[in-house]
């Protein structure tokens, strides 16, 4: 399956995936709107040491452990295997959170659960890749 | 109005030629006829032929046609000629006087052998020499013109319908076993004599269809070889070219067509290694004598004549057959009309030269 | 081949899957004394609280059981025939088994308590029907008691106080969710409930009832309209018991999830299997173990070949907006170097042994706690890289580029 | 010292629109020279303009629009003798003592020749050609074209030739070294070139070893520094270049600082960590066009005459000689670089004052090596300023060979032309050697990215070629009748060789 891979060797530390991705999500088709003197959200984030820089995002594992420890049934891998979270099964306990090994799970001010479901619910190509100045992040079938 | 050679006038045409390979010669009557059909081919502003063999009794001297535009200049290139040529002969040229041709200049023509003398303080062999001696005339000398210089041929031409200057110069009554014409259709032109075709250095002359884009490079390329364009025509590059490559640096006739109408680089590629590395090697080295743009051209040289189209060919050019006889036209009509039975005709492909040369010998 | 699986819950429809995903031919009988397909159990306190729809809160699509080809059965099995393969149901009926899974999970424990019998609507709170006969029992000016402040207790009481006047909570034990918490994280978690209306008895629990009345051991008196006994579980394995089975508290499997009797397989709250980072057996209790088991359990049962060499223990539990998430061994018994981290409000206590993560507590700041546990699933050792850092935040960088490039580009 | 009054104001503004600003603080963190700044307790984001070099990075990234970069309108007092330039160029002098220093090329408003020359089209007596349709050829070969013909006793032609450089269009990426712009740019530009049958060059850094894998699409370059030179360096490259000057700055060296010669550029210089590297303004073993033959052959000794050179010079006043006399010298190709050519550091007034235009420097060459018969004896390349693919038509039909293009290359790679090349703080990771810049230029988009340009180009230069009823570039080599001047005095027109339009 294609997955979002990040090279940090071309990461630059410049956040924009966050921003793009919060961006995505909000459903607002205006960014300013979107984003405006809000605290982001986002599904993806930037990890900075010094000069090493690179972005994390749900890695879609074959056998999430996500998955396994959902008390809801709220995520799910669909038939793409993308691992997606439904919101209206969600109960917010957070094991995923507890659980994956990425710390890739995170929630946004109401404790929603939010995580990387690759754009498939905002047109397909996943906003930080789109938007990554330095294509450190890219939308690609595995190398292995 | 400026004159010819002080302006680019790029040309419309027609051409034909007729070629016997056994190498019996016979009048020009059929290939002036031929032109008949391609009247709208040519607008009166330029027609001529070129017919080899045609003296067989002078066949050993330079056969130089001049045009003068007054006595004067004729005496000072007749003095000029006689510092470096035993003249043999010296003539008017025969024409007939009809209506649809006027204006005539002085037409002069002279048969000539070098003095040994002068071409061993020149150092050159006599065609050498007799090339700078046309570039001379042609450049220096103004008012005089030799628009043919080679042994047992001759161009002749004039301003009018190609059918006209036939029978002008009664070109009916020259045999010769190889025939070139050229009726023209230039898009500014003053009508000056020299302007029309066939236009020849030595025995080299070419009658052409067409305009080639890649003028000024080859030009500017065959000039750094002494050559001097005057005319700004192609059917004069041309010929400086068909010298330069035949006479001076020794191809043949194929390998010229190589060179000016190279193969694409996607068709050598496809080629043996041999034939790769020849191929490479003449568009590497003479790759400012590509001719691009359209032409549709036949070379004729002493024992035979080359029509070649441009590579893309984007002029018309038909080849037949009958017995010994090879016909090239720009249309098929105009070879039908000197023969209507034909064994093999075809449509020869861009870039592809058709070569025939008569019996050895001949 | 014929498989029988005690049970429906999360252990036995991921047995179910584990089966499938070898053999897609043998017949599956489920066996369970519940009438639902399987549920979340978790899902009860927030079936409450209003957070999860009845139609939400079932393991597998509707038509999981037609899918996969599974007969459901109805009952109780009250023993297992292991000479002949049979297990008896409670309503007499006989089901032969070629491979068997016990996922029965367990039961509340309720000990014996003086009045009991008095009381008009008493519950306790592990299936859904107690979720349902809960629902119906209150109303806005009920006042609940629940006896029990674990986890069970405490996610009923958030479940149910937007519903009632009151909720308490009490416990013998003198700090709430002793059985995860040291007192200091109890406290907090305490305070925090209070804050959220929660009121406690700690210390303290009910010794016997009257009517709406509930006499405290400190001699106080508690008036409430519903009680919720919450006092923990207890497997249900006796049948196996009986048949012979190897069992401690539960049945003892290894890592392949087989019981000591041949042919018999157990996962779920039912069981104890070694922990990781304890290095004995011990039950572990939890979801995500229940599905990881159940899966191995079923593949082992067709004859494939898996292992469940990593369990953990683990929770992640959170009240009103607080989190508290713990893992491995954390008791601070001495063996352990205990590393904290505490903010304003937050605390995070790390168990070290061995240069090993065996454990960790967090309470507030539980962000990315993935990165934690994965840390004491492999039993890493911690001192390769900046534990320090990691411990202020949880992220990849310590760990090297290598270790990221094989998990950030690679399929993991 | 410091001077107790600063006369400059920064040069730009940074216009934040605040209604757009979203505190993502992308400016703050990509911005190297300091300019943006996040001012928690305000909540506001602050600029430091005097740090701006109106590199547009920020702009670029700032995912709302929110910025914007604008010229100081501060003015002095008009004065079309003392412009405004010249006096803060003054004042600059005057606080610091220095010699002003620029980069990239000359900015100044001498005319564009490219832009007072009109090509031709096909009409009637001629069809133009369409390049979807027919193939359209644009490869061509540089190096030393034989004379004379010889043959076997078959009659067979010798098809050896003297060594060429192949190129699938006429242009190639002209020299930067190793050292001015970064690793990953020439990575860029090494695989780019290889992706497009066409060459890059070294300059005159010498070869990272990482790249001697593009060799056959390399030419690498030999300056009065040496640096890296040594004979496997020679052999790695499609051709030596002996750079003779620069357009940029004819007639000086060059100075790459101290603080750009780290490790990986210290190890491919050839020259220890941290030391200057300084090129000398000549060559120390040329001082005369008889030297420069010496060093020709040297380098065809070194490397078995397999090598094609290339000579490099600044088009300067009396190219045409020049040019001439290396066409004698045993040079393979000339190299002329104009003087709006471009640099990583030039002091400013020679940057600005000093050569002459290609266009001109080209035509005169040309013409001058034709007249004396010689022009089959070296291809020609020109630099310094070509632009698109029209100014790579108008040079071909002009006579060149084929073009070199530096500046093309690097704006294709993202650079700004901010003219800020000699600090080193390059945002685009381009002209810096600092590592977290340096990765800011993705090789893989920087290759695309050239690819992209002069695949475009090429496109371009076949429908040009085409509707000049020309399918091969050959033929359009020296076809100055493709030419027609505007604007044009007859001087002008006269050393470019062509007509003035309507002629």
């Amino acid at each position: 399956m294609k997955r979002v891979y990040v090279n940090e060797e071309w990461c630059l530390g410049c956040h924009l995936c966050e921003y793009n991705c919060a961006y995505s999500n909000s459903g607002i088709k205006d960014m300013v709107k979107a984003l405006k003197g809000k605290t982001i959200t986002p599904r993806i984030h930037v990890e900075d040491g010094g000069k090493i820089h690179y972005a994390v995002s749900c890695r879609h594992c074959e056998d999430p452990l996500c998955i396994k420890g959902c008390i809801s049934g709220a995520l799910t891998k669909d038939e793409n295997g993308v691992v997606t979270i439904d919101h209206d099964k969600c109960v917010g306990c957070l094991t995923c959170m507890l659980l994956c090994p990425y710390g890739c799970i995170t929630t946004d001010e109401n404790e929603t659960v939010l995580k990387c479901e690759l754009c498939i619910k905002n047109g397909g190509i996943p906003a930080c890749v789109q938007g990554c100045p330095n294509r450190a992040i890219i939308f690609e079938e595995a190398e292995e | 109005m400026k004159r010819e050679g002080e302006f680019r006038n790029p040309s419309g045409c027609a051409i034909a030629a007729v070629i016997s390979k056994e190498g019996r010669r016979f009048s020009a009557e059929k290939i002036i006829e031929s032109m008949i059909p391609m009247h709208d081919r040519s607008n009166g502003l330029g027609g001529g032929f070129a017919g080899y063999g045609i003296y067989p009794k002078y066949k050993d001297f330079f056969a130089f046609h001049l045009f003068f535009d007054d006595r004067h200049i004729k005496k000072d290139v007749e003095e000029y000629l006689k510092e470096r040529y035993e003249i043999v002969l010296s003539e008017e040229i025969p024409t007939r006087k009809i209506p649809e041709i006027t204006d005539e200049p002085i037409i002069w023509r002279y048969f000539l052998n070098p003095l040994k003398s002068v071409l061993r303080s020149a150092q050159l062999d006599e065609k050498e020499f007799t090339a700078r001696v046309v570039m001379h005339i042609n450049t220096k000398m103004n008012g005089a013109y030799v628009f043919s210089s080679g042994k047992n041929m001759g161009a002749f031409k004039a301003v009018g319908f190609p059918e006209d200057v036939g029978r002008f110069y009664m070109l009916d009554e020259y045999a010769g076993y190889s025939w070139t014409s050229h009726g023209r259709y230039p898009t500014n032109t003053p009508g000056w004599w020299g302007g029309s075709h066939p236009f020849g250095l030595l025995d080299y002359s070419v009658v052409h269809n067409g305009e080639i884009s890649s003028y000024d490079a080859n030009r500017r390329f065959i000039e750094m070889f002494g050559y001097k364009c005057t005319l700004q025509t192609d059917t004069e590059v041309m010929a400086y070219i068909a010298d330069f490559l035949l006479r001076r640096k020794g191809l043949t006739p194929k390998e010229m067509a190589e060179v000016i109408a190279a193969p694409f680089w996607s068709t050598i590629e496809k080629k043996d290694e041999a034939e790769k590395a020849r191929l490479t090697y003449f568009r590497t080295i003479y790759s400012s004598l590509l001719m691009t743009g359209p032409f549709s051209i036949v070379v004729g040289y002493t024992g035979g004549l080359m029509a070649l189209n441009d590579r893309l060919k984007l002029r018309s050019m038909v080849a037949a057959e009958k017995d010994d006889m090879v016909y090239i036209a720009s249309e098929e009509t105009a070879i039908r009309v000197m023969t209507p039975e034909v064994d093999k005709i075809w449509s020869p492909a861009g870039g592809e030269p058709v070569i025939v040369n008569v019996k050895d010998g001949v | 081949m014929k498989y029988v699986i005690i049970g429906n819950g999360p252990a036995a429809v991921s047995c179910i899957d584990g089966i499938r995903s070898v053999d897609a031919e043998g017949s599956i009988t489920v066996v369970s004394k519940e009438a639902h397909p399987a549920y979340f159990r978790p899902l009860i306190s927030y079936y409450l609280e209003g957070k999860s729809k009845e139609d939400n809160i079932y393991c597998r699509p509707e038509n999981f059981y037609q899918k996969k080809h599974v007969e459901t059965v109805l009952g109780e099995a009250v023993a297992i025939d292991t000479n002949n393969k049979i297990v008896a149901l409670s309503g007499g009926e006989n089901i032969p088994y070629d491979r068997l899974c016990i996922c029965s999970g367990s039961s509340p424990f309720v000990p014996p308590m003086k009045g009991l019998d008095t009381l008009e609507k008493q519950f306790t709170f592990l299936t859904i029907d107690d979720s349902f006969a809960l629902e119906q029992a209150v109303d806005k000016d009920s006042r609940v008691l629940i006896i029990g402040a674990g986890l069970i207790g405490l996610k009923c009481a958030e479940g149910l106080r937007d519903r009632v006047k009151q909720v308490t909570v009490c416990d013998l034990a003198p700090r709430v969710l002793s059985s995860i918490l040291d007192d200091e994280c109890a406290a907090v978690v305490q305070e925090h409930l209070e804050s959220c209306g929660i009121t406690f008895a700690l210390a303290n629990t009910a010794d016997h009832f009257d009517g709406s009345t509930a006499y405290m051991k400190d001699g106080s008196e508690i008036e409430f309209d519903v009680l919720v006994l919450a006092l923990g579980v207890r497997p249900n394995i006796g049948f196996f018991k009986d048949a012979g089975g190897e069992c401690n508290r539960a049945i003892i499997v290894n890592n392949d999830m087989k019981t000591s009797i041949d042919g018999i397989f157990a996962a779920g709250d039912c069981v104890e299997q070694e922990d990781i980072t304890f290095g004995n057996k011990r039950i572990m209790a939890l979801l995500p173990n229940a599905n990881i088991g159940g899966y191995t359990a079923g593949v082992n049962m067709a004859g494939g070949e898996q292992q469940f060499d990593n369990a953990l223990p683990m929770n992640s539990i959170g009240f009103w907006g607080l989190h508290i998430m713990t893992a491995g061994t954390y008791a601070n018994d001495g063996n352990a170097q205990m590393i904290e981290e505490k903010g304003e409000k937050s605390i995070k206590r790390f168990f070290v042994k061995e240069n090993k993560l065996i454990g960790f507590i967090l309470i507030g700041d539980v962000k990315s706690a993935g990165i934690y546990t994965n840390l004491v699933r492999s039993q890493a050792d911690i001192s390769a890289f900046d534990f320090d850092a990691l411990i202020k935040n949880p992220n990849l960088l310590p760990f090297g580029e290598i270790y990221r490039r094989k998990t950030l580009r690679g399929v993991v | 010292m410091i001077m107790p009054i600063n006369y400059i104001l920064p040069e730009f503004e940074v216009e934040r629109s605040d209604y757009r600003c979203i505190r993502c603080r992308v400016c703050e963190r990509q911005c190297a020279n300091g300019v943006h700044r996040y001012d928690a307790d305000g909540d506001i984001m602050l600029s430091d303009e005097f740090q701006c070099v109106d590199c547009q990075r920020c702009v670029c990234l700032c995912p709302t629009h929110a910025l914007k970069i604008r010229k100081n309108e501060n003015e002095l007092r008009e004065n079309a003798n003392w412009k405004q330039n010249t006096i803060l160029e003054i004042y600059k002098q005057a606080n610091t003592g220095g010699v002003l220093l620029s980069s990239m090329g000359n900015p100044e408003p001498f005319p564009v020749y490219w832009d007072k020359i009109l090509i031709n089209a096909s009409q009637v007596t001629n069809p133009s050609i369409d390049p979807l349709r027919e193939p359209m050829e644009t490869r061509v070969f540089l190096g030393k074209k034989p004379h004379d013909i010889e043959r076997d006793v078959n009659g067979n032609i010798n098809t050896e030739l003297p060594p060429q450089v192949e190129l699938q269009i006429p242009v190639m990426f002209s020299a930067m070294s190793y050292g001015s712009i970064s690793y990953n740019a020439h990575q860029s530009l090494a695989t780019a070139a290889e992706a497009l049958g066409i060459c890059y060059n070294t300059g005159e850094g010498g070869l990272h070893e990482d790249f001697y894998q593009y060799g056959k699409n390399t030419i690498v370059q030999v300056a009065s520094g040496r640096f890296g030179v040594y004979k496997d360096y020679l052999e790695a490259g499609a051709a030596i270049e002996i750079k003779m000057g620069q357009g940029a700055k004819p007639g000086i060296g060059g100075h790459l600082p101290g603080t750009k010669v780290g490790a990986d550029v210290s190890k491919t210089r050839m020259i220890p960590e941290g030391s200057d590297a300084i090129s000398p303004a000549p060559h120390h073993d040329i001082y005369s066009i008889e030297d420069l033959r010496q060093l020709v052959f040297s380098l065809k000794e070194a490397t078995d005459y397999k090598k094609p050179v290339i000579v490099k010079v600044a088009a300067v006043h009396n190219i045409a000689a020049i040019a001439s006399g290396i066409a004698r010298s045993g040079a393979d190709i000339i190299a002329i670089d104009g003087f709006r050519g471009g640099t990583g550091a030039a002091p400013t007034r020679i940057r600005d004052n000093v050569g002459i235009p290609i266009e001109l420097a080209l035509a005169a060459v040309d013409k001058r090596l034709r007249d004396e018969g010689i022009r089959q004896n070296v291809s020609l390349v020109v630099g310094g300023s070509v632009r698109s693919a029209s100014d790579v038509i108008k040079a071909i039909a002009l006579g060149a060979d084929a073009c070199y293009i530096a500046t093309s290359a690097l704006l294709a790679l993202g650079c700004h032309l901010c003219r800020t090349c000699q600090s080193g703080k390059c945002n685009w990771g381009i002209a810096t050697q600092d590592p977290e810049l340096v990765k800011r230029l993705n090789p893989e988009t920087g290759k695309e990215r050239l690819v992209n340009l002069l695949t475009a180009w090429k496109h371009e230069i076949k429908e040009m070629m085409g509707l000049m009823g020309i399918n091969s570039i050959e033929a359009l080599r020296g076809n100055r009748l493709m030419l027609r001047g505007v604007g044009l005095n007859e001087k002008e027109l006269e050393i470019l060789g062509i007509s003035h339009a309507g002629e």
